[in-house]
């Protein structure tokens, strides 16, 4: 298997093109903010940025002018309130296009697309507004007498980035705890990056293969990328920063503070290494939970 | 005896005790999560917690932060992809009842998340559904927990955001209510508000059920589990002021605050 | 949470019942003949069985007169030749009604019947002669553009039984290895038997979420039947006894052999423990796999 | 140099030969099984070999009973569920190649592993599909390995089980075959095998192609390889006379055989 491992700076710069539509996933869990940042540092422009909850990296990607459109499910700061720099741009006059679905409709979308199906059949939408402001959320007969269910139309982004704890160094990736649709988008992309928490031999793999979310078929980069989520987490390895979810509030109500603070954390610094050192030791202690070990399995030697 | 009590204590308890002899339920964070474990400590001990970011039998060991929270994994019954908690959870039928925030509530039952003012020209922003939508027409029964005012308690939302076609009981800082006959109708109203608070806090001519109840304050015991077990930082039960809550994660925003509310404290009655 | 634990006999007496939609799913991997065989015993009467691959177990069930009706995807005796028992319905004069789909066909069928869907749309079909001898195979068009898709309806059995490595006394069961469509199965199902390798605590299943295929909110019944599946194999306990695939291609072919294996193995003993030791400790031994635990994973302590 | 090798040898090689360069295969076991590791041992070194039972990248320690065996699953760089597997894998469109056995296949390239005879009445029932309709409609192409015979090479199959759109080659005991202009045409013939041969096997005026070729006899490096690492107890490359092979399993049982057919040995050309 070909080894494709590259520096973040460069699978950006190869991988994610001006214009092109863009989804970093991970619900909550496994956020890649390092990607993110390295969108907004190589200033690329013109981008649709999906996720189902556009959470503090796209406030902040948007902050930085690097999207045009927005396909979401949840527009928040999870847990704490609004995603003020968002709301400034559809609340004001300089507009953000947005699709929105609620959050089935955008998994859904993401396992059409994973699938090669035309469309998605879920039971929702019916009796809410949102097909009304979304044409793309439309009805379908069932074939088997005259139910109605509602369709979304599959996602097909240019470019997936999924974060996850451990991946060899052609892409084979595993990731434990909230699967999200990191694999639904991940295959319904058309090109993947893996950035991993630790690199780890191709046998650590081939020891769990249920664990395993993204086959290296569908990989074009590998970057390692230790801390890569903060202040989103990586069960296991560190927990979410809230103290910054909170922080965010008041940066992103003020632009002026917003712009500060990507002038120091994201454009300031030229790696995510830099910025996990930035960060401090002291911080990275307090993220850092206890262990809780998965039970032993056995796969059994077949000979 | 007296003790004191939060607003949103009477919210959760109130909350805590629609939960009895049901087995699973469709959390949010916030105070649905703290209304549920003490369900599950009380009158509902084997309600299972299910969270739409794939968590299901969840035992978490601190209160959540999110609904996404590295506690809610560790130590659950199952943790599986989105698309799998949807199909086969919620839409399977599996869920007895979802609990959703609602920035607005109409006459009518409806809920928006979505937006204030027209959709394409916001005055206000929302969240939007997260998974709202679809808990609201697959649950068995929603129960919507909100803060009440005029602004909130409309009589036409600006936008469905969920329908209310399941919707079974509205928990807010003033009242119970019920749908009856299609239109929100005030069954119970918690000890030291009056009928006219309540007209004052909604944007309609309220219905009221001829039976009136008053809501049982807070049992001691009751108390004691939210304090000592279940929030002991007092993170959510005293300082949140906006229920910050919803099958999906926080939906609930107040739209027009600029800052937090400082419900008072009422005592016990 | 209750605790479910019955004995195969109470659990087979009690959920499966004349007449019904049964299905005893694992793909290769996983097959409970335990519960088959008590089905036997118990001669349940005008079942139609479910599986994509009838498999032996369901050979065994045919001849023995339990079923008049299969539902399935692919007919033979995996790696060896043909279910005789089955083939001789089927080519013979004792009519056998049979719904037969391709292998996504049919896990399409298990999962609209899991996810609640009235329809579950896929791309097989086109140009085959199936749906012409099955017209619940059924064409579907796209809302978006003019393609076509095919469809197939939800699969609802009256039972599943899914025989899973462990599972704790309520029925939260973990598989590994082969997951085939165990899960969908069980959701798709109005009751549900877990049949477990190994009986544990409930702290083994908290201590790796991940693996749980089935919770126990859908669970009636949880038997546990070590070497519950041989033939079969469970993945790390022991390997598919070939040797007996083998010898039944000779013992199906000649109904007077059927009859006295089953008079025999299924109605000679009472219960599987009783097989298990019939068959004796130097197969058992041939059987077991040598170890291949699966690397490590840590949840991590949140307090 | 003169080495013998088995009619099952030579489809093993033919049939390996087809995957130089190729990154994603649908396996069934038997035949192709070998052939696929073959083709990674040789011509194919990053050939990843799928299967339908849900494992990605697996590299087996033993020659698998079949296409769920333990062996597979051990060592392999993924396991999903099937839903997973053929709605992501195949359907996904990352299948380069599926190989398929066949009971009948007919002058179009249709494959029928159904029936023989009428359906709802079969002289002979066979398997079915398995996931041989699937792959034959989702994959880049198919490559079909079958034994030929008259029954086998029909003018028109009595069931179409598999459509033979994205048919690419054919490798029976006697030679290979592609779809040209709409038709079943001989491309190759393996060394040893006359014209006559084949004309005998096949059920209808036969279709040759100008530049008709004779196959490459099996290399040395290739029957070592079979013999030596890939099957060294030569349970498929020798006494398996039936191709027992499919993405689907076992598609692919004579339909009419009551003992095996006891293939002849050929001198090396």
């Amino acid at each position: 298997m070909p080894d494709k491992r590259a520096s973040m700076h460069d699978a950006v710069a190869d991988l994610v093109r001006d214009g092109e539509t863009v989804a970093i996933e991970g619900f909550t869990h496994l956020i890649s903010f390092a990607a993110g940042h390295e969108i907004i540092r190589q200033r690329k422009r013109h981008l649709t940025l999906c996720r189902l909850t556009p959470d503090l990296i796209y406030d902040q990607m948007v902050a930085a002018g690097v999207a045009d459109g927005l396909v979401f499910s949840w527009l928040g700061n999870p847990g704490v309130g609004s995603l003020h720099a968002i709301r400034r741009r559809l609340e004001g006059g300089n507009p953000l296009q947005i699709e929105e679905y609620s959050h089935f409709g955008m998994v859904g979308r993401y396992t059409a697309g994973a699938a090669g199906l035309p469309f998605y059949p879920l039971r929702s939408y019916q009796g809410s507004d949102l097909p009304a402001v979304n044409p793309k959320i439309v009805p379908i007969q069932s074939p088997y007498g005259d139910e109605t269910v509602y369709a979304v139309p599959p996602l097909h982004p240019d470019v997936a980035i999924v974060h996850v704890q451990r991946a060899d160094a052609s892409g084979n990736a595993q990731i434990w705890g909230l699967l999200g649709c990191q694999r639904e988008a991940a295959f319904a992309a058309d090109r993947v990056i893996v950035v991993a928490e630790e690199l780890v031999e191709e046998a650590v793999i081939r020891a769990d293969p249920n664990r395993t979310v993204i086959p290296h078929a569908i990989v074009d980069a590998v970057v390692i990328e230790p801390r890569g989520c903060h202040p989103s987490y990586a069960q296991g390895y560190y927990d979410r920063d809230n103290r910054f979810y909170l922080d965010w509030e008041a940066i992103s109500r003020d632009p002026e503070q917003l712009d500060a603070w990507l002038g120091e954390w994201v454009y300031g610094v030229a790696s995510r290494q830099e910025y996990a050192e930035k960060l401090g030791a002291e911080r990275w202690d307090e993220l850092t939970p206890g262990p809780a070990p998965a039970a032993p399995v056995d796969y059994g030697s077949y000979q | 005896m007296t003790v004191g009590y939060s607003p949103a204590e009477m919210m959760i308890v109130a909350a805590a005790r629609l939960l009895e002899g049901e087995r699973t339920c469709f959390v949010g964070v916030g105070l649905p999560n703290i209304a549920c474990n003490l369900a599950r400590h009380d009158k509902a001990p084997d309600l299972e917690l299910i969270y739409e970011s794939g968590v299901f039998g969840a035992r978490p060991a601190r209160l959540p932060l999110s609904i996404g929270d590295a506690a809610l994994v560790t130590g659950s019954l199952s943790v599986t992809s989105m698309n799998e908690l949807f199909s086969y959870y919620l839409q399977g039928g599996l869920i007895d009842v979802g609990f959703l925030g609602a920035a607005q509530l109409d006459r009518h039952g409806n809920i928006n998340t979505t937006v204030i003012g027209d959709y394409h020209h916001p005055k206000v922003r929302l969240p939007g559904s997260g998974g709202a939508c679809e808990i609201a027409l697959n649950a068995r029964k929603v129960h919507v927990i909100m803060r009440q005012s005029p602004r909130s308690f409309v009589s036409r939302v600006d936008f469905i955001t969920s329908p209310g076609r399941v919707l079974d009981t509205v928990v807010t800082d003033l009242g119970l209510y019920r749908v009856e006959e299609g239109e929100m109708t005030l069954i119970s109203i918690h000890p030291g508000v009056t009928a006219g608070d309540v007209q004052a806090a909604t944007g309609w001519p309220l219905r009221v059920a001829p039976d009136l109840a008053t809501t049982p304050a807070p049992a001691p015991h009751e108390l004691r589990l939210i304090r000592e077990e279940l929030d002991p930082a007092r993170v959510r039960s005293v300082k949140e002021t906006v229920p910050d809550l919803s099958g999906s994660g926080d939906c609930a925003q107040d739209p027009e605050r600029g800052s937090p509310h400082g419900l008072r404290w009422r005592p016990a009655g």
